[in-house]
């Protein structure tokens, strides 16, 4: 499979289906934002979305009742407090009912791990004493055989789909991460289709530190260029977090009409170019 | 210093708890403040690790988020997610997970997942992201929060994650081999554990705070220990580190974008 | 636990015992042939070795006679064929019977990672067809509650100390190791005591990439700076690989008797201080 | 070219079955050299991927072993083993696995793990190394071996790898989904599995080499294709590479420590 280097809008509408089950992964860092907007643009719908924090990006696709089930292990915007959009999702089904399948950030990650690495689930010493178990059926334990331990299991996650925001590809279709670079690796890999939005494309890598976190470009499927493509998250080198931003969406997110007029403005009506234009000066 | 807000207060006494030994996986809010603080005052070499991978980072201002740039700059290595939770969580190389709470029980018993049934929720909280692994992985834990009849409760609507269960040896009998919750620092108080019944009892009282300050503000029968202490006042050290950090962090969130 | 600045002497006399379960790791880069050759002078025996590729350095374990039992997945001079003195063992009980614990390399990659991660065993998909798991009674199965499948499961290697050798230590005592990185990260993490031999010990390591393997201060029990200490194994950065002592060593060690000259010309009559001159020109 | 040696011809015959789109897991010896005369040749963008956790290397001379340095310095990326065998191997993302054989059956079995009895070997053999799951996960394998009746037996004293199994669906009933091995090189001729039965069948010999000669070098009654044909001889271009290659690996392997 030989990278594609094409413009974001194809790139969504060539690799994400309605009723697909899609990860825009990012830790805090790197998230996916202008190929999430792309994908409300395109109103994708009927999506099971899965992320580890769903965060704004994910309270913009449920407000916008594009998502049908969501993934997660913590719904809050970080640092700052709930998620609105959601909130009102599950307790008062606005815009629509979501299925939520709740885990803890280590069954997660440890899901995303045995994805990439082709497993059927991952095991890991989890969920002790916890309600999670009770109310998702996904969870469930394995005896180890040697000691007779019992350990949480979860299903691996194979999304149809990945999404993720990268400094650098180079001119070969290779991907580079760097800084705090979350389950994104293992994102893509645990993933049949990849997508990634990068800030700039460079000839090649050559000089840089041979243990950097590289996707290599036959394990990718799509590469488009998209400055700024993860703001309000940031990009380590490129651009700062605007936290402000995440602290004013905690406004925006309370009013239901406030977020739609919000959502016609910066998202519906706009391009991936304007993400440029949002982080200069940061 | 008279001017000391309750949760100052509470910040600098959590600070205290901290060493330069520890190696402490810090949750966002009041806890990532008191690690912050102890690092820049009593506990230099204390290692700070976020769940975002950074190991011991050294923030100049608090992170909005777990996973803040300056968290990585300044660590001193910075791995990925799944390793965060495998080798260094799971791995038991954690000596205090510190944690805050929207719902507690006298147990350590900690709800941040919803307030109402599950599935019908009155509130939906955003969950428990690392709290259910590092209430159990972590040497022991330590829980910040400010008292309130609706947070400090006699049942949690959900247990997000286990403390000590309904008290006595219930975690060594699900196999934990952790301490759990041993300190509680309030806005009003600081809490131990029993040592038979694990019910956190009321060791010492933050100045100019009354036994029925803080029976008030929580919902259960709340237990004092004989020796009851005074908590000693911040020093002017210990507030201006934490003042200096906030009024820093302040600047530099609500900065954004350059004009 | 914070890291201590010894001598490698001193170092192995504190952390290796007689009887004991050890891990010298190092993926054909950075093996610890330093601290294999102090512990073989210490006469260090009765140790059940572990390691992937036992490779030259074990084979002069075994020759000594220091081995018990021996844990890999492939004891070879690599590229270059057998490893004589393990083969005269296993065939001949010369100079003592030893028992062997064999995995595959993918079973040994794991059951590190899950001593690590403080699992008591690690699951993969493999072993299938192959005769180890009847030979092996410490390979066994488990079955995926989600899908059913069966899968391999081994149990974590905990070792009582694993040495390593790593391209630099701070002065704080975190330790840096770059290139092929192998397993010595899990290895390390996954003992009670961890042993480091460094080329160099510098200042800080500011300026450094913020994803490069570094092992922090507090997970490391002891740092010894042994420049060379690696060779005929190499040290990225520092020197090459010596296959010429790679492959001259397929001669000393098919005779029991140059053998024995050999350890006592090279080994247990030398210092840790000839590693430096071996590697110069290298 | 009337100098070509046995092995040349083999190792050139085995470079030939690889394309610029293959991720091939790369054995030492053989398979090394001909996956890099491949890359030298008709397959420049192959990726080429060492255990050692090099992917994507380009070795100006072959590695002596899977983790000499240059594989590191002119790989795309290094990871660490754990995750070469977990995302990279056991993550399906192998299209061919090149391997070496001590011993061989029919089948494609293989052994390099003892001769004689596992717990009272006549000769203890190196063992399997990445072999087992090599041999298991890749998309298909191919395998490379100079014929000898020693090497090419009716029934291999160990299974190190699996291959066919007794033949047939086999691997299909151990829940195996890859192809196994697809494709023999000796340095006598080309062996492809019979579509049914699995069992090796010589497709093309090599120039100059008869029917015999590959008989009286192998241990089991072969089978030869009914339309066989005769292995083009290495093109100067193939042959030159491949010598070239050598030369240079001679050189940096003996050279050891400057004088």
């Amino acid at each position: 499979m030989m990278s594609k280097f094409i413009p974001l809008e194809q790139a969504v509408r060539e690799n994400l289906n309605d009723g697909d089950t899609v990860a825009f992964e990012g830790f805090t860092h790197l998230i996916p934002h202008a190929a999430g907007h792309e994908a409300i643009r395109q109103g994708k719908k009927d999506l099971t979305l899965i992320r580890m924090t769903p965060d704004i990006l994910y309270d913009q696709f449920i407000g916008m009742g594009l998502a049908k089930r969501v993934v997660f292990s913590y719904a809050g915007n970080p640092g700052v407090g709930l998620l609105r959009r959601m909130r009102d999702a599950i307790e008062n089904q606005y815009p629509r009912a979501i299925e939520t399948v709740e885990h803890s950030h280590a069954a997660m990650a440890n899901a995303y791990e045995a994805g990439a690495a082709g497993l059927p689930c991952a095991i890991f010493r989890g969920y002790k004493g916890a309600d999670l178990p009770k109310v998702n059926p996904n969870i469930k334990s394995v005896v180890c055989p040697f000691t007779g331990e019992e350990l949480a299991a979860v299903p691996a996650i194979r999304p149809d789909v990945t999404f993720i925001h990268a400094q650098k590809a180079n001119e070969k279709g290779d991907v580079l991460i760097e800084g705090i670079v979350g389950v994104q690796k293992e994102a893509a890999l645990a993933a049949r289709r990849v997508v990634v939005t990068v800030e700039e494309i460079v000839p090649d890598f050559k000089g840089l530190h041979p243990n950097l976190t590289i996707l290599p470009h036959w394990t990718v499927t799509a590469i488009c260029q998209v400055r700024g493509g993860a703001h309000p998250s940031y990009t380590h080198g490129y651009y700062e977090r605007d936290n402000a931003t995440y602290l004013e969406w905690d406004k925006v997110s309370a009013d239901r009409e406030l977020f739609a007029k919000w959502m016609d403005d910066n998202v519906l009506n706009a391009t991936p170019a304007v993400f440029a234009e949002r982080t200069k000066g940061l | 210093m008279s001017d000391v807000t309750p949760t100052e207060m509470m910040t600098v006494a959590a600070s205290r708890a901290l060493t330069s030994k520890d190696v402490c996986f810090v949750g966002i809010g009041a806890p990532s403040a008191a690690c912050n603080v102890a690092r820049l005052t009593h506990a230099p070499d204390i290692t700070l690790i976020y769940e975002s991978g950074t190991i011991g980072t050294a923030p100049d201002v608090l992170p909005l988020s777990i996973g803040d740039g300056e968290l990585c700059e300044t660590a001193v290595t910075t791995v990925a997610v799944p390793e965060m939770f495998r080798y260094w969580l799971q791995g038991g190389r954690i000596t205090v997970g510190f944690l805050g709470a929207a719902q507690i029980d006298k147990f350590g018993n900690i709800n941040t997942t919803v307030i109402g049934d599950y599935h019908q929720p009155k509130v939906r909280l955003p969950g428990g992201g690392g709290a259910p692994e590092i209430a159990s992985s972590c040497g022991e834990i330590y829980i910040t929060l400010k008292q309130a009849k609706r947070a400090m409760v006699e049942k949690i609507d959900f247990f997000t994650s286990f403390g000590h269960g309904e008290g006595g040896d219930h975690r060594q009998r699900l196999g934990i081999t952790t301490k759990g919750p041993t300190l509680l620092i309030t806005d009003l108080a600081i809490w131990k554990p029993d040592p038979e019944t694990k019910e956190f009892t009321v060791v010492s009282l933050h100045p100019g705070v009354t036994r029925d300050m803080v029976q008030e503000t929580c919902g259960w029968e709340v237990k004092f220990a004989d020796n009851l202490e005074t908590t000693p006042a911040p020093s002017t050290t210990e507030l201006m580190t934490l003042r200096d950090l906030q009024e820093r962090t302040k600047r530099a969130h609500e900065g954004g974008k350059a004009a």
